[in-house]
């Protein structure tokens, strides 16, 4: 599927894409999610034949942003999903979608405390069990910047 | 699924089976607890983190020229190409320009760590299945590209050679007529392990048909690579979004037809070939000038966010870095392919026995480091 | 962390309480048999199957056909640990990996020697941060250490450097019987 | 039946071309080295651990306590030390402490280096008892190398 296609099949499906700057971001479709929009968008695009890249969060204010990342076997065209963490602190689990974001999913709580709700086995999987609550990734007080600070401000939805 | 033995004695055979994380089919620490049914691997669980080094949490707390060292210790086999990915999503973020002849050298070196790095794999992948003498031969050829790289960058195995800007060390006469030699050499030692292991009916008869990956379960594992490839599907980063300058040399994407092991194997041997190719091509059209562009004094990148794909040895390889307009990374996210190429595992080896196990494992070509970071 | 500390402290009085009787057994009576029996010991190490990152795989490249360690009698690798009698460590050692390395040492018969092989091992080497949350700095906290061969990696050459310094710490020579007639000119081996 | 004696057949035919390969490489030149009675040519581009370089002209090192080696190492390992004297320009440098075992031979301290006054060594064979035997004072080196 062409990059710019996979923008018009998205906005029709209900989720608001827009092209990016290839050259300049490495991706070629962003897509800024509300938390519930998760699992529709990881079924839209197992659907369209795209395979989950990678998975992972980024600590900043007010929430830590959540990174989903996907891209097609067949044509250059990488999908960059941001999903802002809601105040309960957990989001659906795509891992019954995507069964590869299972680790993505137990690694990003480990590192970042993200719980995902709906996940079967939802255990330290890199740290020892005596840190599984250490959370290393999630930035210390005065270090933590804002959206607009670190450039992903524009893309929530 | 239900067993022979399950069948004639009910389930009440079943055990838990620890492997690792020393054991010698593992490639590392990799541990796996398997629930078993006699001989039958039912239920299969890997551990990961033996080998967590934090290499993401590093990135964090130093300057960006200061993980240098880093990617080269995440994936030790292929440490070129994890550079490769790092410093071209430097450039790409802060705009670098990098000589023509730089580039060029990167390619020449990246695959030559891409041949080295196969030929540990499937030097290690036959050992597994319990044929000792291959291995020998692999490293003996492995020996001569690591000669060839010692001499330009230093080092043996983790190298540092790629900056933002270039590369640290031009190659010389000698470097061009060791690679030209060894393409030849790599050449028709490419007959003999067909005739050593290809060929040989042990090891078809160990590896065909065991560990089918189809192209839903690729899609959802994410997997990439070899053990994609080796599935038919024909998705190489080099091809699809070419980086560096890989879109001017003439190759061709080698793909298996079953994607079982065996395919994976015979994927891996063809890139070897392929790999020759590439560098016989950068070699004929290497262009001179400098190798180097001094950068300014500290690199200070912007902020936002900023992906960068590469093909590693083992498959598709992403940065993605969220820089914050200071002289250290915000945060660094590290994709890396033999993780997901693990992930199916569970799925993968359901029902099989334990030696064909190992098999599918081995095929996966896995470093162990490098999935836990 | 306090359970691992108590258990690098087990190991380490073990050793050292017991290291001569268990070493020689009886036959420390006896020093010509004793003598014997540790140059015996010295050329013929078994080292152990165990990987832990890059070091490994300069472990394995000393083990193949460039620089062969058969010709030292360490070539013997063998997967597990009850048939060993050395451990090289090679790589970085987690918290995660810390009790398993542990138990595998414990699982060793004397006499028993452990080689530190790479700058991960030795110290931490560059995992050595201010904000290490899982690194091991350096595996002689956990297990005694009898020889450390720096680097990162550190050549194969310098493996074999290593098991001849702990062949001299065995039998008390740098080249027992029957390396020591070697020649004391150093040739050098051409790459093509 | 007639699977099992042709599948027989070309086994043992594989079999016999490993074999033949085997007997190739029993005949084809040693690749051993035989270390440490042989050495392999390591190019001087080898990287062992770094040391102060000597200049030829003075007969001393050339460093002039920049501290940017110890600034740009990424693993913390160069300690550099200098004071001020009376009637020389620039600081005197008084300790030069490389921790060789926390060192990932990465080469930004060489790069960073404006005079050149540090390099690597060739030294890539060091094994020792203790680990405090890596701890060198390369100050000292360079002067007992004089």
């Amino acid at each position: 599927m062409k990059s710019s296609e996979a923008v018009i099949k998205l906005n029709e499906a209900g989720f608001k894409a827009e092209p990016a700057e290839v050259t300049r971001v490495g991706y070629h479709v962003t897509v800024a999610l509300g938390a519930d929009q998760i699992r529709p968008f990881a079924e839209w695009l197992l659907s369209e034949g795209f395979f989950i890249d990678f998975l992972s969060a980024v600590d900043a204010s007010p929430a830590i942003q959540l990174i989903y990342q996907f891209a097609h076997f067949d044509a250059p065209c990488r999908i960059h999903a941001q999903v802002s963490l809601p105040d309960s602190g957990a989001v659906d689990t795509i891992s019954d979608i995507y069964q590869g974001a299972d680790w993505h999913e137990r690694e990003t709580r480990d590192f970042f405390g993200v719980v995902f709700s709906g996940h079967h086995n939802l255990v330290p999987l890199i740290l020892c069990d005596e840190d599984k609550d250490l959370k290393p990734l999630l930035k210390k007080e005065g270090a933590k910047k804002s959206l607009a600070d670190i450039g992903l401000g524009e893309m929530v939805a | 699924m239900v067993t022979k033995l399950e069948k004639i004695a009910g389930p009440k055979h079943r055990f838990l089976l620890n492997m690792g994380p020393q054991h010698p089919s593992t490639h590392g620490v990799l541990r796996i607890v398997l629930e078993m049914d006699g001989e039958y691997a039912m239920a299969i669980d890997p551990v990961l983190g033996y080998g967590h080094r934090m290499h993401e949490k590093m990135a964090e707390g130093r300057p960006y020229n200061g993980f240098y060292p880093n990617t080269g210790r995440m994936d030790y086999l292929g440490a070129i190409l994890f550079s490769h990915g790092y410093v071209g999503l430097l450039e790409r973020m802060s705009g670098a320009e990098v000589p023509e002849r730089a580039e060029f050298i990167r390619v020449i070196t990246a695959e030559l760590n891409r041949i080295s790095s196969h030929l540990v794999g499937i030097g290690a992948y036959v050992l597994d299945l319990g044929a000792f003498t291959p291995i020998l031969y692999a490293f003996d050829d492995r020996e001569m590209i690591l000669d060839m790289l010692e001499a330009i960058t230093g080092s043996r195995l983790t190298y540092c050679y790629f900056r933002v800007g270039g590369v640290t060390k031009d190659i010389d006469d000698t470097f061009i007529r060791r690679a030209r030699a060894f393409i030849d050499r790599m050449r028709s030692r490419l007959p003999m392990y067909k005739d050593l292991v290809t060929d040989n009916l042990i090891f078809l008869k160990r590896t065909k048909g065991i560990g089918i990956i189809d192209r839903d379960m690729a899609a959802r594992y994410g997997i990439t690579g070899p053990v994609l490839r080796g599935s038919g599907i024909s998705y190489d980063v080099r091809k699809s979004e070419p980086y560096s300058v890989y879109d001017r040399f003439d190759f061709d994407i080698p793909v298996g037809e079953n994607g079982d092991s065996f395919d994976r194997y015979v994927v891996r041997m063809e890139e070897i070939a392929q790999s020759l190719r590439i560098i016989e091509q950068a070699l004929d059209a290497l262009p001179d000038g400098p190798v180097m562009v001094k950068p300014k004094k500290k690199l200070k990148l912007a902020a936002g966010g900023c992906n960068y794909t590469v093909e590693a040895a083992r498959g598709s390889l992403s940065y993605y870095l969220v820089g914050d307009g200071s002289d250290t990374p915000y945060r660094l996210k590290i994709r890396v392919p033999s993780y997901s190429n693990l992930s199916p595992l569970p799925e993968l080896c359901k029902g099989m026995l334990l030696s064909d196990l190992v098999t599918a494992m081995g095929s996966l070509d896995l470093v162990i480091p490098e999935i836990d970071r | 962390m306090k359970e691992i500390e108590r258990y690098a402290q087990f190991l380490k009085d073990e050793s050292e309480a017991d290291s001569t009787e268990l070493q020689g057994g009886a036959m420390n009576s006896f020093p010509l048999t004793e003598q014997v029996l540790k140059v015996c010991q010295a050329n013929s190490l078994w080292p152990l199957t165990f990987g832990l990152a890059c070091c490994a795989i300069e472990m394995m490249a000393a083990g193949m056909a460039r620089i062969d360690m058969a010709r030292y009698g360490a070539e013997v690798f063998r997967p597990s640990a009850r048939q060993c009698d050395l451990l090289i460590v090679s790589g970085t050692v987690t918290k995660k990996m810390a009790p398993a390395l542990m138990t595998l040492y414990e699982q060793m018969p004397y006499p028993k020697w452990v080689i530190a092989m790479g700058n991960c091992a030795i110290s931490g080497g560059p995992f050595k941060v201010e904000d290490n949350y899982n690194v091991i700095e350096g595996v002689d906290r956990l297990i005694p250490v009898d020889v450390y061969v720096p680097g990162c990696p550190p050549r194969p050459e310098a493996l074999i450097e290593g098991i001849l310094k702990l062949q001299e710490k065995i039998a008390g020579k740098r080249h027992p019987w029957p390396q020591r007639k070697m020649k004391d000119a150093v040739k050098v081996h051409p790459i093509p | 039946m007639s699977g099992y004696f042709s599948e027989l057949i070309t086994g043992s035919k594989s079999l016999l071309v490993g074999l033949g390969v085997t007997f190739k490489a029993l005949i084809s030149p040693v690749v051993t080295v035989q270390y440490p009675r042989e050495k392999i040519d390591v190019t001087s581009a080898v990287r062992g651990h770094i040391d102060l370089v000597k200049d030829e002209a003075t007969g001393t090192h050339r460093c002039m306590v920049c501290l940017s080696c110890m600034k740009v190492c990424p693993c913390q390992c160069i300690t550099v030390q200098g004071e001020k004297r009376e009637g020389v320009k620039g600081k005197v440098l008084t300790l030069f402490a490389l921790d060789f075992t926390k060192c990932s031979l990465c080469g930004l301290c060489v790069e960073s280096c404006k005079p050149k006054a540090i390099d690597f060594s060739n030294e890539y064979e060091l094994a020792g008892f203790t680990r405090d035997e890596f701890v060198f004072d390369l100050l000292k080196r360079v002067k007992e190398r004089a």
